[in-house]
């Protein structure tokens, strides 16, 4: 069918700058640019761009700019551009819209509407270059008190505490599991997880033999799929999380696509190459928080209480009361996943429409577990579009515990957001399993990065935190009191439980 | 000896080791005049069949047939380790490239010269290492 | 809860900064001292207040009524006194009530009707709540302080009282005629807010039964230290660092029953550098207490020092970023801001010494009663 | 302290020098030469011919390497005998030399065939730099030369003088040029190469007289009765081995000086290198004379190590030529034309540029053509040289962009990266 669409951006290349080196022709897994062999120049099809700015990055001489381009349509404030799109690729092809990546709608960032504290005279704030600056943290359920006797002049410990994930800095890689992401990709987050005292996480895909290794800093996803599922695979974890809702695509289940299952992914996964892995909407022994519980202690027995067990929600508008009936269920950790949550694969439909923002999920989550006392029974983790090192020292200061970082981390190793990450030809070598481009993604280099990455935001959670006068995250965690509101109103606020800014 | 060595899982076929090999030993260092006035060839080979691909560049051999092979002189051992090439005293007969058992040595047709990597002698590091955007080039000491 | 006279401050009382002087002297014979000699020792400490809150604790110092609980009450109305005797005689037999005796001196103005009730927990109400006697006393102070406009209780212990007021302690302890009491363990405190009026149910010290604390510093994990208090029933109504530090000494050691020093390596916990560096055992005693414990700790600077019945502990926070002298004389134990506010009082003293920082100081009455609270035995 | 003697100052000289050099710095190392020169590139008395250099310019070491390697060079001298009981070297000019190890690198003379006519001026060989001195003295007065002999050194004669604007011949006996090292299809390759730039190519024939009067050559008469006329000849037919120094001793011969793999002499302590000796073939598994550059100075090397007692060994020598006759590069290695059953035979060609040709046995690739599009063939050499099995895929073998690419991952990654 002829198409309406005309190409969403324009490729100008510098014929001065240009060397023909054809690096851009090479690189470009979605055949954009191409030699004349007439007279060796290089043309470009822009109806096939994706903005994945992989040509742009490699040129050597910078030659090629990429432009939006400026008039796709007869926009107006409610027939925008994008929505006229859609419509005109839905009457061409009949199908649901897909897409990448994380909610792009312009909801309110409550991050960026909440300001933070620093001490000024009458309190001394800390310089971690010269103090001690604490970040550890340990996920995992706490009791109310301990106990503690003393014996033969020493003091010991009676309470038995439950298995606890020590995290040297709040921060923990999001699950993406190998088929969304490719091996190299997880071998980059497993490596700078365990170099950097966090963990990294599955996702549904199960966990590559070559992996096993890095187990310790590791958390395998039991989802409704099942996919990898084993006893060794249990065992190799630090912990084991129970995958119910993404924030992306909350109350859908998962597809990869059989192009996409090859020989590693097949034997990682478990099942045969080249059929389609479909993860279920609901798990289909778990109709019911009780069913959860079953499966929660199922795993616990299978482990044998050595690991915690987290269960991963969306963010969805009873997420306080679902969180509470997660921990009665008996999850060590609960996973939050907001609204801006990535994935590899979505409806956009979906993943722009549903779900709460993490934000208030944090606030409404925590408060309620205060609110039932239970706070202490249940880490929380929160998820969905963490895009700095303040973002996260504002979680933990709504009460996160610790923070999913996946977009932020894929970031990190160079994605530039295309949001083609369906299509498997992911040009930066993440959202692939395509050999040709896998390769791209370095794992050395992406683990630096990540590690890198994770430094950079704990030192500066560091000198914030030190900002504030204090020295161990675990003082701010849940301390609202840091954290003022900007711009908003009194019902977020109150759900924020924050103060507005002025009030002291 | 300190060597180049390709790291084909990682190689991503863009061959900017070519590109900046070229700058390197142009006149001008400039990127686009060594390309689009100087014409100045790359010292190495990128060999491509998808998925794989990597570069080869001379190995400086511990017995390397090329000097071995050299009618002129032109190729020599150095002690320190790299095979150095004297321009000057290549005539073009390309007996080396028949000899170098990597392919490693091109040809410069139009000059009759040979060209063949010289791990950028004053550099720190050879410019294809230095500039592959994918480490998937290592200059480093192995074993030998 | 508008227009309450206990919350007028509300917002201003939330961690109002203030640089402090504290003082403390304890007998750890158990003899008992009059009350001129915090005043004197406290009174050096002048510069380090500012006229908006001073205040005293005495323990030992009701010894005929030591089984009924002192309830130390201020009104800003008549109508809330007549709210707080109706409460107390419907939940408590009141043994004694009566005016906090007082002498009128020019420093003191604006002075509130502070009034002292000696009571005990009625065994019906008791039963009916099913709550031990220390948490229903507990429950009836959050109950009027928070729930009867115009009344605070700003002390309810056994055996000792607390006495603040606007104004500089040495001011304030004339006032409150504390020559005229004795005792073996005395807590005095000025204030300096820097921005606000006092107010007198904001001065030091902060009382919850028979825990009295003092404090100079302020205290950054307030919100979550707050939040955490909160999820144990506490309402922390003054919204101030001390009134939660005291309310964490009474969770930890009365109600989780810790020790004394293992309660301090909770509001104070040792960094983790240090713990990593223990023997095992341990090692996981203390990741234990700082996993479990770690919304309790006290995080910012602050000296404290917490009075309760039978002794007195002084601990600075874990950097120790405010100033604190311990010193020891015969039976006497001496905390204060600076070693001038000992020497005052016992100029030739057998030890001086800075504690460190996060290591608490602990005084003790070591013979016969009373009772103490918290657990095992520990020594500074 | 060791005395090394070496005669002969070429490739196979240096080979040695530099190999004794390398292990042992403190023997003494003699070399005796008939020709006078500092130690020169001797295929490139073509270039020099064509005027393409000079001889300051072909000096295949610097000027001080004898000095910087310690070596007395007796130059312009030839070398009367050898008494290999006593170790010593009689020299023309009296003189002897006295030696623990001795390396016979006489190299090759010209050979010339009975052909009635020898005894007239202007008949020329061309294997050393005095032949193209001689030649390009002549230049000036000839007009048209025949050049007898379509191998390697002919063709690079003829090329030359014709770049010096002369007429050129060449009579070759064989069906094409080049036959020892190239197949038809490749020689018709060159020989078209040569004659779209005129010079003329007669294959299948040979001169049987040189013509001419008063001692001046007027012409040749070839066997097929033809006459070509010219004014000079250049017999560049090929090179025997000079062995006379060991005539009548008792130093082996066969058609060269036979040596071991460690370039030994059936006599102890001497040893034989280059264009002289008569070693093994790392393909044919036959002892012969392999006549070329790069063979010379790996044999002297060899023989160098094996000298100062630390013996490496030779590894056999491989046929394999570079040439690049107007501009058409052409390359040959091992076993380029067999006719045995047993070998394997792929070609490819693209009209008269481009000719690739493999030969394999018992898939092993064991030689190889290439024309035109050369760049990468010395992996095929490789290949040849390390007897690796190419059976999987010798398809590949004929693409001109073949590469370690086209190997098993594994045998590209010891191939490439062992070093």
């Amino acid at each position: 069918m002829y198409t309406l669409l005309q190409p969403d951006f324009r490729i100008k290349r510098d014929e001065e700058r240009c060397i023909r080196c054809g690096v851009c022709v090479r690189q470009c897994a979605f055949d954009v640019h191409s030699v004349d062999t007439d007279d060796g120049s290089i043309r470009s099809d822009e109806s096939k761009c994706v903005a994945c700015q992989r040509c742009e990055t490699l040129c050597p001489t910078r030659a090629l700019t990429l432009e939006e381009n400026y008039h796709v349509a007869n926009e107006n404030y409610n027939w925008t551009g994008g929505v006229l799109k859609n419509i005109w690729k839905q009457a061409e092809t009949g199908g649901v819209l897909l897409t990448g990546m994380g909610n792009p709608r312009p909801y309110r960032i409550y991050w960026d509407h909440l300001v933070l504290n620093a001490s000024q005279v009458t309190n001394p704030s800390i310089d971690p270059l010269r103090e001690p600056m604490e970040l550890r943290t340990y996920l995992g359920s706490k009791p109310d008190s301990v106990e503690v006797v003393k014996e033969n002049g020493s003091l010991k410990l009676k309470t038995k505490l439950a298995p606890q994930l020590r995290l040297d800095a709040p921060f923990l890689f999001s699950a993406m599991s190998l088929g969304a992401i490719g091996y190299n990709v997880q071998e980059a987050m497993a490596r700078a997880a365990t170099e950097m005292g966090i963990y990294w996480n599955t996702g549904e895909g199960g966990l590559h033999k070559d992996l096993y290794k890095y187990g310790k800093n590791t958390i395998v996803q039991v989802a409704s799929g099942r996919f990898g599922v084993y006893k060794d695979y249990l065992d190799a974890a630090a912990a084991v999380e129970i995958k119910i809702g993404q924030g992306a695509k909350p109350g859908i289940g998962g597809h990869l696509p059989g192009e996409k299952v090859g020989d590693l992914v097949s034997m990682t996964r478990m099942i045969p190459a080249g059929t389609d892995a479909l993860s279920p909407a609901p798990h289909h022994d778990i109709y019911s928080i009780e069913d959860l519980s079953q499966l929660i202690y199922s795993l616990k027995e299978a482990t044998e209480y050595t690991k915690p067990v987290s269960v991963k929600i969306a963010a969805v508008h009873n997420v306080a009361a679902i969180a509470s009936g997660i921990v009665r269920a008996g999850a060590d950790i609960v996973a939050i996943d907001g609204i801006r949550g990535g994935t590899g694969a979505a409806p956009t439909m979906i993943r722009d429409n549903v779900g709460i923002p993490i934000e208030l999920a944090i606030a409404a989550v925590d408060q309620r577990l205060r609110d039932e006392g239970i706070r202490n029974r249940a880490s929380i983790l929160a998820a969905g579009g963490f895009r700095s090192s303040a973002d996260i020292i504002k979680a933990i200061a709504l009460g996160a515990d610790a923070v999913y970082l996946g977009t932020a981390a894929l970031v990190a190793m160079g994605c530039h957001v295309c949001q083609k990450c369906y299509t498997g030809k992911c040009n930066w070598g993440i959202a692939t399993q395509d050999p040709y481009l896998e390769r791209r993604l370095n794992p050395d280099i992406a683990a630096e990065r990540l590690s890198n990455l994770i430094h950079a935001w704990s030192h500066e959670i560091m000198e914030m935190l030190g900002g504030m006068g204090i020295n161990a995250i675990e003082s701010l965690r849940g301390n609202r009191l840091h954290l003022r509101g900007v711009g908003l109103s009194k019902t977020e606020l109150d759900i924020l439980g924050v103060r507005h800014a002025g009030a002291s | 000896m300190k060597r180049i060595y390709a790291i084909e899982s990682v190689c991503m076929n863009c061959q900017l080791c070519a590109v900046f090999c070229a700058t390197g030993h142009s006149r001008s260092k400039d990127i686009i005049k060594a390309h689009n006035r100087e014409k100045v060839l790359p010292r190495l080979f990128v060999e491509e069949k998808r998925p794989v691909s990597f570069a080869v560049q001379c190995r400086h051999c511990d017995e390397p047939f090329c000097v071995q092979s050299c009618i002129t002189g032109a190729l020599t051992k150095s002690l320190e380790g790299p095979v150095v090439y004297a321009e000057e005293k290549c005539v073009g007969c390309w007996t080396c490239v028949a000899a170098c058992p990597y392919g490693a040595i091109r040809r410069d047709v139009d000059r009759k010269k040979i060209a063949k990597c010289d791990l950028c002698a004053e550099l720190t590091e050879p410019a294809c290492v230095a500039n592959c955007p994918n480490q998937a080039l290592v200059y480093e000491e192995r074993g030998s | 809860m508008e227009g309450r006279w206990n919350r007028r401050y509300d917002w201003q009382y939330d961690r109002i900064p203030s640089g402090c002087g504290l003082a403390a002297i304890i007998s750890e014979a158990g003899r008992s001292f009059g009350g001129e000699e915090i005043i004197q020792s406290i009174c050096v400490l002048h510069d380090r207040s500012n006229g908006l809150g001073g205040g005293f604790a005495g323990y030992g110092i009701y010894p005929e009524k030591r089984d009924l609980f002192a309830f130390h009450v201020m009104f800003e109305s008549i109508e809330a006194k007549e709210l707080v005797d109706a409460y107390f005689d419907r939940n408590f037999y009141v043994e004694e009530s009566g005016h906090i005796p007082t002498r009128k001196i020019k420093e003191i103005t604006n002075a509130p009707l502070l009034w002292r009730y000696f009571v005990k927990p009625l065994d019906d109400s008791l039963q009916d709540c099913e709550l031990c006697e220390e948490d229903f006393v507990t429950r009836s102070v959050f109950h009027i302080n928070g729930e009867i406009p115009g009344a605070y209780v700003f002390s309810s212990g056994k055996n000792m009282g607390a006495f603040k007021a606007v104004g500089y302690p040495e001011d304030v302890g004339r006032f409150y005629r504390l020559d005229e009491y004795e005792g073996y363990s005395w807590i005095g405190h000025g204030r300096f807010p820097t921005n606000t009026p006092g107010w007198w149910g904001g001065a030091h010290p902060f009382t919850l039964l028979d825990w009295s604390l003092v404090h100079n510093g302020e205290i950054s994990s307030y919100g979550i230290n707050k939040r955490y208090l909160e999820m144990f029933g506490y309402r922390c109504e003054l919204q101030t660092d001390t009134e939660v530090a005291a309310y964490l000494f009474d969770l930890l050691l009365r109600r989780h029953g810790l020790s004394i020093e293992v309660a301090c390596k909770a509001l104070a916990s040792p960094f983790w550098s240090d713990i990593d560096r223990m023997p095992e055992e341990e090692r996981e005693l203390f990741k234990a207490i700082r996993m479990v414990y770690g919304p309790a700790l006290l995080n910012g600077p602050f000296a404290i020092v917490l009075g309760f019945t039978g002794g007195l502990i002084g601990i600075n926070d874990r950097v120790k970023l405010r100033p604190l002298v311990a010193a020891r004389k015969d039976d006497r134990l001496y905390l204060a801001s600076e070693e001038a506010a000992i020497r005052e009082i016992s100029p030739d003293l057998d030890v001086v010494w800075a504690p460190k920082a996060g290591e608490p100081v602990i005084g003790r009455v070591r013979t016969g009663e009373p009772e103490v609270v918290g657990a095992e035995e520990t020594v500074a | 302290m060791t005395k090394y003697a070496i005669i002969g100052n070429s490739v196979a000289a240096v080979g040695a020098i530099e190999a004794i050099r390398s292990v042992d710095a403190e023997g003494s190392i003699t070399v005796v030469a008939n020709e006078p020169y500092h130690v020169y590139s001797r295929p490139l008395i073509s270039e020099y011919l064509a005027g393409e250099t000079t001889v300051e310019r072909m000096a295949y070491r610097p000027a001080d390497f004898y000095e910087k390697n310690g070596v007395e060079a007796i130059l312009g001298v030839a070398a009367a005998g050898i008494d290999f009981d006593k170790k010593s070297i009689a020299l023309e000019d009296g003189q002897s030399v006295e030696y623990d190890k001795l390396l016979l690198a006489t190299g090759g003379k010209p050979f010339v065939p009975p052909i009635v006519g020898l005894d007239h001026q202007d008949i020329f060989t061309f294997t050393g730099l005095a032949d193209a001195m001689k030649l390009d003295e002549a230049i000036d007065r000839v007009k048209d030369f025949v050049v007898i002999g379509g191998g390697l050194i002919g063709l690079k004669c003829a090329e030359s003088l014709h770049k010096r604007g002369v007429k050129v011949t060449v009579v070759e006996l064989a069906d094409r040029v080049m036959a020892a090292v190239l197949d038809v299809d490749a020689g018709r390759i060159v020989e078209k190469s040569l004659a779209r730039k005129g010079i003329d190519v007669v294959t299948g024939d040979t001169v049987e007289e040189i013509l001419g009067e008063g001692g001046s050559i007027t012409g040749v008469r070839l066997k097929s009765e033809k006459e070509l006329p010219c004014q000079a000849v250049v017999i560049a037919i090929g090179v025997a081995p000079n062995v006379e120094l060991v005539k009548d001793s008792p130093v082996k011969v066969g058609r060269g000086i036979l040596v071991d793999d460690m370039m030994g002499t059936s006599v102890p302590d001497v040893y034989a290198a280059g264009d002289v000796a008569e070693g093994r073939d790392v393909l044919m598994g036959v002892t012969r004379i392999l006549p070329i550059w790069p063979n010379a100075y790996m044999q002297g090397r060899a023989a160098g190590m094996a000298m100062t007692g630390s013996p490496r060994g030779f590894a056999g020598g491989l046929s394999m030529n570079s040439i690049e006759l107007f501009g058409t590069p052409l390359i040959n290695v091992g076993i380029t034309d067999p006719r045995d059953e047993s070998f394997e035979i792929l070609t490819r060609s693209e009209g008269d540029h481009l000719y690739r040709k493999v030969v394999l046995r018992d898939g092993r690739l064991v030689g190889a053509i290439v024309v035109g599009e050369i760049d990468r063939a010395g992996i095929l050499t490789g290949l040849i040289r390390d007897g690796v099995d190419v059976s999987d895929f010798k398809e590949e073998l004929l693409r001109s962009d073949f590469g370690h690419i086209d190997l098993p991952a594994d045998v590209r990654e010891r191939r490439l990266f062992a070093l």
